[in-house]
Parts: C-alpha cells; structure tokens; sequence
C-alpha cells in the first residue's frame, strides 16, 4: 500500500486517487460486512436458531400468546454485561421460545435513555416491560404512572410502589455466604480476594455475603483466611469504576493475585471476563487460582473459564422472569415484591462442575448445612445492601 | 569598512536578570505540604515494599521504611531543595534543573511512603504496581507513538481513541473469524489505517481542521463499532459469540530477562505486541532523530514550506505518517482484545486514547518521553487499585483524577515547558 | 543534533516579542475554521444529510439478516434482495421519522406525538450547541460541555435538593447555580488558556474526565440520598423543577424557553453587542484585535465564562427538567453531540438551534428505530458524525454529486 | 549555465500573475529582475524553482527544456534559491538545514552529518562565510541565516542561483559584503539572478536588467541607465520621487520617552535606554535594519510590552504601565507594521475594520450595542475620503489589494483627534500610487500639528518622510540626526557606530567602498 501511494501521488493528481480510494473504501466494509454476515446467517439457519422475533411459531403458542407482548429495557450495562442484564434477558427470550409471545427489546448507554425507552415500549403496547437495574427505578415510576393498564416489572430496585409495577429483587448474599464459605476452604494460599465494579449496593451485597461467609469459615475451622478487596465494616474496597471497561478487571483481579489471594470473585458484569482472562494466564505462569462468577452460571455463560471456574452465585432471574409472564398472561399479576432467597430459590450456588474434586466433602456438607442455617434463619447474613 | 565593528545584535544586547519566583513558591509550597503531611502528621507504621513475588527465582528483600522517621528525612531534604531554589533565584535567576528533578522525585516518594504508610496493610508490591500498569501503559503507548507519528509531521492526532477502538474491534472480529491472532493483529493495523486514511484525507486534501475532525471520527468509530458489535459481533451460536471469541497472542517469556526483579514480568513476559512496543520506541526515536526519515518528518512538522522547497513532498509526507500512525494506534488496539482481554466490548478504550493524547504532550513529541509518560499514567492508574487493596483512606476518585490533573499541569507549564512541533495543526496548501 | 533531543532547551527559544499575550495570540487556528465553517451553503447541508443517511442506509441493509439471506440466492431472484433491502431500510428510517414526528402506530395519543420528544431532546443540545458556538465564534475549541454540563447539573442540584426556597425564587436558585457552575468549569480552561497558552483543547477534554471522577465522590459522599447507598442525589424539590410546558404526558418542559431565550441572547451577543464585536475580532485575528486595545487573556476568559454557563445551563435543562436526580452520567453524550450541533449550525446561533432540533430529532427517533426496527441507536452517532465530516468539506460532497451527473452511463454498465 | 524561460504565464484562477513572460540569463551573469511589489517576480521565481507549474510557457536550460514538477526537479537541474522569507527550520542546527532534502547517510539512511559539516566547513573556507555548522539556526542573526541559504543552495551545486529581494533584511554594510560574495559566485561562474524593487542596488550589481510590470516584461535596461528612467519603467509612468513637503513648524516637545528598555522574558534587552522626544508638528522616522528594536519601541509605546522600563509620557502623561485602550483613548492613533496581522481582520468587513478600535464609543455603539446604521454611515464616508478601491464596504477586508487595507487602517487611525501619530512601515508591499496618497495623509497630519513617527527600514521613505532621523541599533539609539543627512552617515548608523563616530569615519580621508555607491 505504502509503494502503491509513493508511486501515484502526486499533488496534482492527488485528488482523484483520493476520491476513488475513499469510496473504494466504503465499498470494501461493505463487501466485508455482507461476508461476515453471510457467514452469520449460514449458521444461524445451520443450526436452527432464528433471533426472537421469528421465534413466534414454536411450542405451546397460541392466539393469546401470539398478541402478548414482553418487553425489556436494559440500564447502561447493555444485555451482554454477562450479568443480571443478560440473565433477564436471555430468561425472556427462554419465555418467548416457551410461550410464544412476542417480544421487544430497548438497550440504555445513558440514564436519559431510560425513560424515552420505557416510553416506546409503552407506544409500541407493550403489557408487560421488564425493567433491568436500580438506575431505572425513577423512569419506571413515571412511564408506569402514566400508563396505568400496562405492567411493568423492575429488577434490583424495591423502591417502587405501584399497582402496576413488579418489584423483583434478590438477597444475593446469601448466596454469596455460601460462595465465600466454599473459597476459604479451597484456598491454599490463606488468602481469597474480591472485586466490583462500582461501589453500589447490588454490587456490595455479593461483597458483603463473601465476607461473612469467609468469616464464618474462619471461626467454624479455626482458620484466618483473610479476604482482599473488601470491608464489609468501612464498606471500602477495591471497585474497577466500571462496568464496561475489560481490562480493568484483568488489572485488578493481577493485583489480588499479586497479593496472594487464590480464589477471586469479581462483582463487575462484564469485567468477570477480565478476570477469567488474568487468572488463566496467572495459572499457566504456574499459580493456581480460581474464579467465582456471579449472577448466573459462569460454567454456561462463559464456558472460555471453566476448567478455573469454582463455583457462581446465581441468581435465577430467568426463572423470575417467566414466572411474572404466566402470572400476568394469566391476569394474575401482583405488584408484591419478589424477594429471591435460598429459601424460594431465588439465589443459589452453583454446581462445582470441573473443579468439583477440589471441594472437600466436609465443605460440602457443611455448605448443606449452611443452607439450611440461613434458610431457618439460625445463621444470619447482614447486608447494607439486602432487600428490605 | 574594517573599522567598522560588524556587531550582531543579539551578541550585544545585555541580559537583564529577570527573575521568575514561580519555581522557589511552587516548590516551598510542596515542602511546606510534605513538612506538614509527611513529618507532623505522618503515620507511625511501617511502609513495606514488595520486590519479588513469591514464585520469582530470585528472591529480593522488602523494602521497609518506617513511615514516619523517613517523612521527616524526606520533608528536610524537600525544605533544603525549596530553600536552595529560593537562593539560585535570588542570585543567578534561573532555578538548576537538579534541583526540581531531584525535589520531584523525593516528594513523589515520600508520598508514597505516606500514602501506605497509612493504609491498613502498610505494604504493597511493586511488581505488581509496575507490571499490572503495563495493561494500561502498552495501549498508552501506541496510542501515544500514533500521535508522535502524526504530530511529528504536523497532524494534530485527536483520533487516537477512534484508532485504539478501531483496532480493538477489528482484531477480535478478525481473530475470531480466521481463528488466528496474527491475523487479527494485522486487520487491526489495516483498520487503524483505515481511520487514519479518513482523518488524513480530510485534514489534509480537504483542510478541514484536524482536531474538529479527529473529533468527529472518534464518534464516528464509536458508533460504528458500537452498531456492528450489535449486529455481528452478538450474534451466538450455542451460547457462545463466535465472532467475539479471538484468538489471542500468546506470552513469550525471555529466559533470565523474565526474571528479573520488576523489570522482568513488566518488560520480558510478553506477547509479541509488548516487544513489538520496545522496539518501536527506541526505533521511532532513532528513526526520528538519527535518520534522513526522520529530519525530513521533522522539518515537515517544523517549517513545512521549507521542507518543500527542498524538494519534500509535505502533503505525501504528512499522508504517510498519519497512515504509518494508524497502524500503530490499531496494533495498539488489537492489544486489547488479542492480549489484555479476551473479547470485545463497546467503547472498551474508555478514553484511553485521550490519555495517549495527554502522554505526548507530558513526554515532549519524543518517542522515548511518551513511553515514559505512558507508563507514569499506566502507574498512576494502577496504583489507584493497589491502593484500594491495600485499604487506603484516599478515595479512589481522587486517584482517578491523577493523570488528567497531571496533564493539565503539563500543558499549563507548570511541569516543565512542552513545545509543540511548530507546523502541527496547520495544513499546508501551496502557494 | 549532538544533544539528546528528549532534553529540551534549557531555556525559552528567545522570542522576538513576548509579551504576556504572545501565548494566546499564537494560534490563530480558530480564524480559518470559523471562516470555512460558517462559508458554506444550505444545499450542502442538506446534501450532506442525504450522504450521510444513505451510508447509515447501507450500513442497516447489509447488516439485517433478511438482506444477507435474500442476497444469498441473488441470481436466482433479485428482485428479493432489493426488496428485502426496501424493506430493512424503509422499516429503520421510518421507525425513526415517526419517532421524531407523529406515530400513528403508537397506542395512545402522547405516545403519537414524537415530536415532544424530539423538542425535550434538542433543549439540552441547543444550549450546549450555543457554549460550543459562542467559544468557536473567539477562536476557542470548547470540547468540555460534557464537564461543564455535569458540574452544572451538579451545581443545580445541590439548590435543587439540598436547599427549599420558596417556588419561581428556588428555580431562579437553580438556573443560577447551574450556571455558575458550567462557567467555573469552563472558567478553568480559559484561564489556563488566557495566563498559560495551555491549549484549551486538552484542557477541556481533562476537565471532562475529572468532572465525572469528582461527581462520583460527591455522589458517594456528600450528595447520596439519605438512606441509599447507591451514587445517586436525593430528587429535586418540586418547586426546583423547570415546569411541564404541556402537563403531565409529555417530557417537554421551561428549559425550551429557556434555551430558545438563550439563542436570542447569544444571536444579538455576537451580531449586535459590542462584547460580540470583540469576541468576533478575538476569534478571527488575535493579534489584531490586542493591537485594536481589546484584551485578548480576558476575552478568553470571559467567553470560555458565558460558554460554560450556557452549558451549565444544558445541565439545568438536564437536572431539573428530565432527570430530577442528579447521578454521574447526566450528561449523557449532550456535551460531545453539541460539538457536532454547533459544526451543523455553523457556528452561527440560529443554525446551532435547527441543527439541535435534527439531532433531538435523531435522538428521539432513534430510540423508536432501536425498539420498533431492532437497528442499534449507535447508528445515529454514525450519521451524525458522517453529516459533520461531509459539511466540514464541501468539496467532497460538490465532487461526489459532479462524479454521478457525468457518468450516469459508466454506472449503469 | 544559460538560462532561458519563454512564454511563462502563471495564473491563479483570474488573477494572472505572469503573462508571457521571456527571459534569457547568460551563464555567469548577474541578471536582475527589477519591479514593484506585486508585480510579480517572485511568482515567476517560484515557477523557475518548480513551486508553481506554470500554465503555460517553458523553461530552458542550455537550449534544452526542462519540466519541473517540485523544487527537487529545479534543484536537480541545477536552480538553487534565496527566497525573501528564509526557507530555514529554526529548531535545526546549520547543519541539518543544509543536509535536509540531500542528505548525506549511511547505511539503512541513517545520516551522516559528519559528511554536511565537512561541506559546509568547505564552503565558508571558500567565501570566508564563518558558519559554524552546530549552531541552531534560531540563534543566529539573519545575516548569518541569509549564508545559509547560500550554503544550502552551494551544496547542491546551484549554477543558477536566484536571490530574492536578500537585501531587505541587511545593513547597507552587509549589503555589500552580499555584493561582494555575488561577485564571487559569479567569478566562479554561477549565474545569479537578483529580484529587487531597489534601484540603487540594481544599477550596482547587475549586468543586465529586465523590469517586470503587472506580470509582464516591460523592458530590460542597461545597468548604467538613469535611476529615474528605471523607476518610471518600474511604476510604467514618471514619478516623482521625492515628496513636496513643507518644511517643519516644530512645537511644543509634547511626546517624551526617556530611558525606555524592554527586556523579553529570558532577560535580553530587546530597546536598550533609549531616550528622545518628539514635537508637535514634526515627523521623527525611525531608521535601522529590521529587528533592531523598533517594533519593540513602537509595541511599547503602546503598551503591548510588559517587561518595560523607563518613561513614555505625552502631554505630561505617563504612558507606561497603561492597557493598549488607555494609550489609544489618550490620543495614540497606531498604524501596525504587519497590518494583516496586527493592523486588520481580514474576514471582517471594511465597516467592522474602520470602528476596530472605536468600537465601544459614540456613536458607533450605546450601552454596549452596536449602531449599525451609524457603522455604515462612517464607512461609506471613509471609503470616500480616502479613496478605497471596493466594491461595497461591507466587504471583507481581506478582499482588498494591501494598499487599500492600508488606506483602511489609516482612514481608521486619522479618525479620530490625535496627539500622537506613530506609523509602521507605512507603506510596505504598497504599490507606488498609493504610497504617494499615504505619505500625504501622513504629512497633512504632521501639519495640522500632530507629532509623527514613523518606523521604516527603506531608506528612501524614512529620508523622503522625515524631519529628524534617529536610529536605532541592537535596541540601542546611535543617534539622531538632521532629516537631510546622508545615506552613507545613515548606514553606519545603521551598523552599530553613533552618530558621532560615523560623522567622524566619514570626515576621515579614506572611505573606499561607500564612495562608490551613488
């Protein structure tokens, strides 16, 4: 390219090279783009799975379901944060392949996106709109307020009080607990390390139930695993500033390592992956760390880590999600909360998967027990941040 | 006519001393801070460093300091350097360079004794301050070389975002779709071009002015990488995005160099993008200021008509430079997606091109300087994290605002005088 | 070259006239962009709208799945692929120009009126298009409306939520306060500018950055809503909110007044006030305007003031009209589309106003082209900065247009 | 080497800037190209050294025809130029100057300086040039520079070297050592050709003469031929070369400077205690070879310096330490020396221009709004008064020829009542009718009892306008003299000796090379 440019520039005749070249350069993204997408659509068909909005002839559809419309608006994390954005969304579209209704979907980057979003859902008829994150709390009351015959469910958000609104929350620290149990005991090191995204409740609440549940371990065995990244007392620690940014994640999960930490959970959406990334190429230097999702199964959501992956903190908004549908297709909608717990399995702790041989019996055992502690309520777990 | 004294101007005129007091107050200000931070409110623990890591074949000593008696120490040489500051403007005008070298240098080390001193832990590492700040410090540094290239010849380079981000995306597209890193690495820097070739044609056929352009391009890249992530890059196949799953370029650590206490995981563990950014920094330099290419780029940056009244093409000069400057900002953008992280996500460069922007104008239109800069940035950055595992009472926001903060100083004068290639940002049209 | 370069002289290249002033009036840079931004015609602008739409155009159909599907039996029936192309863009830009206008599909009679939407989204984006414009028009690059608007909003809020005033006086406090706001952000940079030469460019986009690092403590700290944790301020007192200009149903609010009020102000500010005559001078010849006895430092200082307090004001749009809590992302992408607002409108104040109203328009039918059609909002930003690109230079467009009137044949075979 | 251009036209879109022009330069001669500012010599220089490609015409060198299609071409064939603006990177050493463009390198294109140095040491061995090749040219004075671009043109083996108008910038002193190394060049027989708009040096140096008018060869003359009939070539009707002006009813000594200094901010002396005073009613012009501190003199006057020392009072008012709008308020009408930069904004309109600095008071404006209506008024008036070739006033200043732009200034500066006149260069790349009109207006304002300064560094304005002469040297006054004193006292004031001491080297019996300057 550069001996092509030497040799035919010329000032004088510089001008028309330039024009062809630009559009020459138009024209080769596009060739690119319709190769690229050609390839797309071979293997979409290939393997049978057209986008939602084709989806609407599949099992059990019927009149009803074909006029019922489920919408959802994501917050500023976009429904690929590989985290409870996602998990909404993908629970929607399961109910959408289930029951054959038909779908929308709204994608935020701003705050100011939010109502104008909600707003087109409503034009479009919407009756039930799923609305993702604590951000979108204001925008829901309004858009709900003003169309009161359509309904509309929030997620992480209980600040709401409206006939027509759903709030669905989640005590993901109890969960959690369990998760922080299972590090302390994997760790070698003594040392198990955390991180978010940015330091807002729905973040801190997985911080919170780690901690307790590495202090637990500590005073059940005897042990002093310390845990990194973390206060739950001064609620300080160490927050990427970010959900979008990747290698922030990777920077902080290098430095927990750096510090010793074995098992590290990362609370930041997308930045899991960035961790996922730091902790195999720590292990292939010779270490051996683990990784602990969040939100949803790590080991289905993001296969790339699953020979370090030790476990996840679910919550099971997929389920959540088409529970709300039936209900409302059903005409029984109710604005009550939805509180996730252990109790109603709405928060879990994943399956070990790969690494399940690392897990000792004894942990297992007692990580039944802890379950059962927290579901009786005779082993409390404290969070600013748990849904009231 | 010999009688005549042939006297050049300015041999004859005097030098007056003026006298500029902007140094001695700045720097006594700073001592009075440290006397005041480091020294009286200094904390009474310890301050450890941590050299080695502990699978590292040799094994290095902490560093231990006790916080508060090396504040003292610090905060007497920070006054004595103020004081002699204040003498050399009294006497000869001109404060020595040693002496705010030397004055910046023990502040920024008594405050990070202060700043862990105070944290809970007291002690962080600095491998992997250093090492982990090359996450940041690689793409920094071809965003910066990118932006030494353009301005250089005299193309002000505000697209070095658009450029990073242009390479991210195309490198993971690329290298997911061929199922080969090199590939990807290579589309980036074609892609890199791509965005440089817009920004070229533009500012310097069209003579539009190249920052609105550079501006306009970063919204453009963003939004275009933004739409085809969208609508290719989602796109999954058994849960997994196939055209978001890159291959990526493996490490390749250098026998013993590796080893190295800091220097070795910072520098020699890795991937041929890092030791592609060693040798382009000191090759841009030489390049740069040893070479015929680089006193023609030079002089093109400089004093453009007299470039082309030597016989220098300007234009294909600048054209060539903007274009090799794209392809530097897209490998740097491949690092993202074919190194740093394993897939792509939008407007994952956060800004990180601004900062490049920032490192070449901190390190003075020098390969060499802008390396530094960008590492100094990448460290800033680090340290915030560090920090905050450490548990410091210092909100990480203010942290955040270091390097920005820093550069505003810079171009402010107030860290050392920059000067800008003369030419830069000015089009030249014949005639 | 016997020296390493990296060490710089060790002192100042001796100048032949350095004054205080030789800094700031050094570029002049500003002079050639305001001419060749403000020289063009309305048929380009128009043009390059067309341009830019149609690769928005082209982008959308080869990225639709229906198009890509078609075209993969091409010859067999063509006619599928064109039309299957018809229909992925004809859907998008329909979505989006019932979005901005009226949409009889919607299903209640707010709903239809888009139009609403399109006036609420332009508010912002006039008066952050004015700062740009205004800073432009005295040869500055004020590409910090983002900073200026948040620490705007921030200012705002702070009376909006912190303090109770009784109703119109408590507003008046606001409108204020965000403006004092956006004017110190913006202030800095034109101090830098006027005292240090420091380039306002950098300046402005560090002072973004730190704004946002900086409203994100006070968010967590001082600003949190009492009893939340998350970094979010409490909401504005109803008698701080700009009001509704239509009631309840639509978004539009005072802040329309209040920015068509400020293009007023700033028409006659450049055009008619003797403060405008000397921003004018400023911009297009520095040097000139000081030997004229106009102080050049402190017309950039006094411009960069009034432009961060027009921005500022963007925030009060932002803070007290739509948002009503203030959080770090306020700001949304108002303060980098206004720079692109302000390049449409060629930095004159009426045509930043209708070059506002087309991106509100964007904006708003964006989100209905992102909902209804399934095309990502992000191609907005891509036709709106491909607009820019294209007027920026005429030549380009004036070319492109001769090259299909000569060859029309050459085309077809 | 010969020399032939046939037929050159070069336009710019309708503006023809040479037409048919027809040139032959003689291997080894000095060959001068003669004609006003804007006639357009260095147009058709530019075209000679393939800056412009020329719209028709050619070029031929020994008989044969050349095509150049950048400077490299030219360089190649053997063209090196001088241009009037050093075509020099001031952040280079000498060295690297020269080298840029031929480079000398080693393998893989690293350079070789070491190779440059040796030339250049070569080269001013040769001409007794004393350049050291290591030192930045931003240090060094413009003389020096000036054999830079010698040396860059020798370098390359220039046969044909062509200067242009290199006089502008140099003590009449090193006016004749550049003489002297023309000579030489010549001797080696290197072709030179000389653009000048000075007569004097014309006539001194060349061997033959061509003048340019408006574009096109008008004629060539005979170095020996009457100053007078080259100017009326020149200007293409007779002209009057000194201006009728009464003599000076001086007054009351109203504007007084006293022991003024400007210092920049390194700390050089840029005006070094300078002291003199001006009368009302009289013309003072201030002499001296460029950058000898004049601009400095008059920007401080004004109030643009802030490293000022010492005393400027008018009318027993203190100036110093005053903002540029108080010294103007007070009286102060300034005519920039770089009017489309200082003087000028050049997308305003005429209108706009001519309340520049009056803009804040009544009428043109009332509580901080412009009156529109009056601004028009004014500017038709004023266009009319001082005859301002343009279609509309409200057309932009920059559509003007530099004559009118520099009626405008004056028109806006005489404006107003004044008790200070100070003009810069006032009638630089002005043609020669309007320099007659301007010089008028500057008298009449002398002889309505104005005092007036003017600064120029073309001899014949400053001897032609003034009453009293001072001069000025490396920031420092050599003296001031009698507006009728000689051009030869002038130009070793001009060198750096006071006014005493060159009265006193002219007095003495032996002065060889002045004496033959006419």
């Amino acid at each position: 390219m550069f001996s092509l440019w030497g040799a035919r520039m010329r000032f004088d005749t510089y001008g028309g090279i330039l024009k062809t070249s630009l559009f020459g350069a138009f024209k080769r993204t596009a060739t690119l783009g319709t190769v690229a997408l050609g390839a797309t659509a071979l293997l979409l068909t290939g393997c049978g799975q057209a986008p939602a909005p084709a989806g609407g002839g599949s099992t059990g559809g019927t009149d009803a379901a074909a006029n019922y419309l489920g919408c959802i608006v994501s917050d500023s994390g976009g429904f690929d944060d590989r985290s409870f954005n996602q998990s909404s969304y993908e629970g929607l579209k399961k109910t959408v392949a289930d029951l054959g209704i038909k779908m929308k979907e709204a994608q935020s980057t701003t705050k100011a996106d939010f109502e104008p979003n909600l707003n087109q859902m409503a034009n479009a008829g919407c009756n039930l709109t799923f609305t993702v994150g604590f951000l979108l709390a204001d925008a829901t009351k309004n858009v709900a307020t003003a169309n009161k015959d359509l309904h509309y469910a929030i997620i992480d958000d209980s600040s709401i009080n409206l006939p027509n609104v759903k709030p669905v929350v989640y005590d993901t620290a109890q969960a959690a607990f369990m998760a922080g149990y299972t590090a302390a005991s994997v760790s070698k090191t003594g040392k198990v390390g955390t991180f978010g995204g940015i330091n807002i409740p729905t973040v801190t609440i997985f911080m919170d139930g780690f901690a307790d549940g590495v202090k637990y371990y500590n005073e059940k065995m005897g042990k002093s695993v310390q845990l990194l990244g973390w206060n739950k007392d001064t609620q300080q620690g160490v927050f990427a500033n970010t959900f979008d940014i990747i290698q922030e994640g990777t920077k902080a999960t290098n430095n927990l390592i750096g510090d010793g930490a074995d098992v590290i959970m990362p609370v930041a959406g997308p930045l899991g992956t960035g961790a996922g990334d730091a902790i195999l190429a720590a292990n292939k230097d010779g270490k051996d760390v683990k990784l602990v999702w969040v939100d949803s199964d790590g080991v289905l959501t993001a296969p790339t880590y699953k020979s370090i992956l030790l476990t996840s903190v679910i919550k099971t908004m997929g389920e959540a999600v088409e529970t709300i549908v039936k209900d409302d297709m059903a005409g029984k909608f109710d604005p009550t909360p939805y509180i996730g717990t252990l109790k109603n399995g709405g928060v879990a702790l994943a399956p070990f998967h790969d690494l399940d041989s690392s897990v000792s019996a004894e942990t297992k055992t007692q990580l039944d027990a802890i379950k059962k502690g927290i579901i009786d309520g005779t082993i409390t777990v404290t969070s600013k941040s748990s849904p009231k | 006519m010999s009688v005549v004294a042939a006297a050049e101007p300015s041999k004859l005129a005097d030098r007056v001393a003026i006298r500029s007091w902007r140094t001695p107050i700045l720097l006594g200000v700073f001592a009075l801070v440290a006397v005041v931070l480091f020294a009286i409110l200094g904390p009474d623990g310890q301050a450890t460093f941590r050299i080695s890591q502990d699978n590292d074949a040799w094994q290095v000593p902490n560093l231990v300091l006790p916080a508060k008696a090396f504040g003292i120490v610090a905060s007497l040489i920070l006054v004595a350097l103020a004081v002699a500051a204040w003498l050399q403007s009294k006497n000869q005008a001109r404060v020595a360079k040693w002496v705010t070298m030397t004055f910046a240098v023990v502040f920024v080390i008594a405050l990070m004794v202060w700043i862990i001193g105070g944290t809970k832990t007291q002690n962080i590492t600095l491998v992997g301050l250093f090492a982990g700040a090359m996450l940041i410090t690689t793409p920094l540094v071809f965003g910066s070389l990118s932006g030494v290239l353009c301005e250089r010849s005299g193309v002000v380079n505000i697209a070095i975002e658009g450029q990073l981000l242009a390479g991210a995306f195309t490198a993971a597209l690329v290298a997911s779709i061929t199922q080969n890193a090199f590939a990807g690495l290579f589309a980036a820097a074609v892609a890199g071009m791509l965005v440089s070739f817009l920004l070229a044609a533009f500012s310097i056929k069209y003579v539009v002015n190249q920052i609105i352009v550079g501006v306009v391009l970063n919204v453009l890249v963003s939004g275009l990488t933004g739409f085809l992530f969208e609508k290719i890059m989602k796109t999954k196949v058994d849960g997994v995005a196939i055209y978001n799953q890159p291959v990526h370029l493996p490490d390749l650590p250098i026998p013993f160099l590796s080893q190295i206490p800091i220097l070795g995981p910072m520098l020699f563990r890795q991937s041929i993008i890092g030791y592609f950014m060693l040798v382009l920094v000191v090759a841009l330099w030489f390049g740069l200021f040893r070479t015929r290419w680089g006193l023609r780029i030079r002089a093109v940056g400089e004093h453009p008509k007299a470039a082309d009244t030597v016989g220098i093409n300007v234009n294909r000069t600048r054209f060539l430079n903007v274009m090799a400057g794209g392809a530097v900002a897209g490998i740097g953008g491949a690092y993202f997606t074919l190194v740093a992280v394993s897939s792509f996500s939008k407007d994952m460069t956060g800004g990180l091109g601004f900062i490049a922007l920032a490192a070449l104008i901190f390190g003075r239109w020098n390969p060499i300087g802008a390396a530094l800069a960008a590492l100094l940035f990448g460290v800033a950055g680090n340290l915030q994290s560090i920090l905050s595992l450490a548990g410091t009472p210092i909100d990480g926001q203010f942290l955040a605002m270091l390097p920005y903060a820093l550069t505003i100083l810079a171009v402010s004068g107030f860290v050392g005088k920059s000067r800008a290639p003369a030419a830069s940002g000015q089009p030249y049209v014949k005639g | 070259m016997s020296e390493t370069p990296s060490i710089p002289a060790p002192t100042p290249a001796p100048t032949p006239a350095p004054t205080p002033d030789s800094k700031d009036v050094k570029d002049a840079e500003g002079t050639r962009v305001i001419r060749e931004i403000m020289s063009g015609n309305a048929i380009i602008s128009v043009l390059a709208v067309l341009v830019a739409l149609v690769i928005g155009g082209i982008l959308i159909a080869i990225t639709d799945p229906r198009v890509t599907a078609a075209s993969g039996y091409f010859f067999a029936d063509p006619g599928a692929t064109f039309s299957a192309i018809w229909a992925s863009v004809s859907e998008a830009y329909g979505a989006l120009w019932r979005g901005a206008t009226y949409d009889p599909t919607a299903r209640t009679w707010q709903g239809q009126l888009g139009i609403f939407e399109t006036l609420t989204f332009a508010t912002p984006l006039i008066l952050a298009g004015l700062a740009v414009t205004l800073a432009f028009r005295a040869g500055l690059f004020n590409i910090g409306a983002q900073g200026q608007i948040i620490m705007g909003a921030t200012f705002a809020g702070v009376v909006g939520f912190q303090m109770h005033l009784p109703p119109v006086i408590h507003l008046l406090a606001v409108i204020l306060a965000g403006a004092i706001g956006g004017a110190i952000w913006a202030g800095i940079a034109g101090f830098l500018k006027a005292r240090t030469g420091a380039h306002e460019v950098i300046v402005t986009i560090m002072l973004n950055y730190i704004a946002v690092s900086f409203v994100l403590y006070l968010l967590k700290n001082q600003l949190k809503a009492p009893g939340s944790t998350n970094p979010i301020s409490p909401q504005m007192d109803a008698n701080a909110m700009l009001p509704l200009l239509l009631g309840p149903n639509f978004r539009v609010n005072a802040g329309l007044i209040l920015a068509i009020l400020a293009v007023i102000a700033v028409a006659w500010l450049l055009n008619r006030s003797t403060l405008g005559f000397e921003y004018r001078a400023i911009g297009a010849n520095p040097k000139a305007a000081r030997t004229a006895g106009m102080i050049v430092s402190r017309g950039y200082i006094t411009v960069m003031l009034i432009s961060g307090a027009l921005a500022g004001l963007a925030g009060v749009t932002q803070i007290a009209g739509t948002e009503k809590s203030l959080d770090s992302e306020i700001a949304g992408s108002i303060g980098f589309d206004a720079i692109t607002v302000a390049l449409l409108g060629r930095s004159k104040p009426w045509g930043t106003f209708f070059a506002a109203l087309l991106f509100g328009a964007f904006k708003a039918g964006g989100t209905s082209m992102a909902v209804n059609a399934d095309v990502s909002i992000d191609i907005v930003a891509v036709v709106q900065s491909l607009i820019v690109l294209f007027i920026a230079a005429p030549p380009l467009i004036r070319s492109m247009f001769r090259i299909k009137a000569v060859r029309p044949e050459g085309a077809k075979a | 080497m010969k020399l032939e251009l046939r037929g050159i036209t070069k336009s710019f879109g309708a503006l023809i800037a040479n037409d048919h022009i027809d040139l032959v330069v003689a291997s080894g001669e000095i060959h001068s190209l003669l004609g006003e500012n804007g006639a357009g010599k260095s147009t058709l220089m530019n075209v000679l050294y393939g800056l412009y490609e020329p719209t028709a015409g050619e070029i031929l060198i020994d008989d044969k025809p050349v095509k150049f299609s950048g400077p490299a071409d030219a360089m190649a064939a053997g063209i090196g130029m001088v241009h009037q603006h050093f075509m020099l990177v001031p952040v280079f050493t000498v060295a690297e100057n020269v080298a840029l463009g031929a480079e000398s390198t080693t393998f893989g294109g690293v350079l070789n300086l070491e190779d440059t140095r040796r030339k250049i040491r070569e080269i001013s061995a040769k001409f007794g040039f004393n350049v050291d090749p290591d030192a930045l040219v931003e240090d060094l004075p413009v003389g020096v520079q000036q054999r830079v671009e010698i040396i860059k043109a020798l370098v390359r083996n220039a046969k044909i070297l062509i200067l242009d108008e290199p006089t502008a910038v140099l003590t009449p002193q090193e006016t004749d050592e550049l003489m002297e190394i023309m000579a030489q060049l010549k001797a080696g027989g290197t072709s030179i050709v000389f653009i000048s708009h000075k007569l004097r040096e014309v006539k001194a140096v060349s061997d033959t003469i061509t003048v340019i008018r408006r574009g096109k060869v008008v004629g060539s003359a005979d170095p020996t031929a009457a100053t007078t009939e080259l100017a009326s070539m020149m200007v293409g009707r007779s002209v009057s070369l000194t201006l009728n002006k009464a003599d000076a009813v001086p007054g009351e000594l109203t504007f007084k400077v006293t022991n003024l200094s400007v210092m920049n901010d390194a700390g050089h002396r840029l005006l070094d205690d300078v002291t003199f005073s001006v009368a009302k009613g009289e013309i003072l012009a201030v002499a001296g070879v460029q950058g000898n501190g004049q601009s400095e003199l008059t920007e401080a006057v004004l109030g643009l310096h802030k490293r000022t020392l010492g005393s400027i009072t008018l009318d027993g008012k203190e100036l110093v330490g005053k903002s540029v709008r108080e010294v103007l308020d007070s009286g102060v009408g300034f005519v920039p020396e770089d009017r489309q930069d200082d003087g000028l904004v050049g997308e305003f309109s005429i209108a706009e221009n001519l309340i520049l600095d009056l803009y804040t008071k009544a009428p043109y404006s009332r509580r901080g709004t412009l009156n529109r209506a009056v601004i028009a008024k004014n500017a038709d008036a004023k266009v009319a008064e001082f005859d301002v070739r343009t279609q509309s006033s409200q057309s932009a200043a920059d559509t003007l020829s530099g004559g009118n732009q520099q009626k405008v200034v004056l028109a806006r500066e005489l404006a107003r009542p004044l008790k200070l006149f100070i003009a810069s260069q006032p009638t630089r790349g002005v043609d020669v009718g309007s320099i007659e009109f301007l010089h008028k207006r500057i008298v009449a304002e002398r002889d309505s009892g104005t005092p007036v300064i003017i600064v120029s560094t073309e001899l014949d304005e400053v001897m032609e306008l003034a009453d009293r002469i001072a001069v000025l040297f490396a920031g420092k006054l050599m003296g001031i003299v009698p507006g009728k004193s000689s051009r030869e006292l002038l130009g070793l004031m001009m060198a750096g000796l006071n006014a005493a001491d060159a009265q006193a080297q002219l007095d003495a019996p032996v002065a060889p090379e002045n004496g033959e300057l006419p």
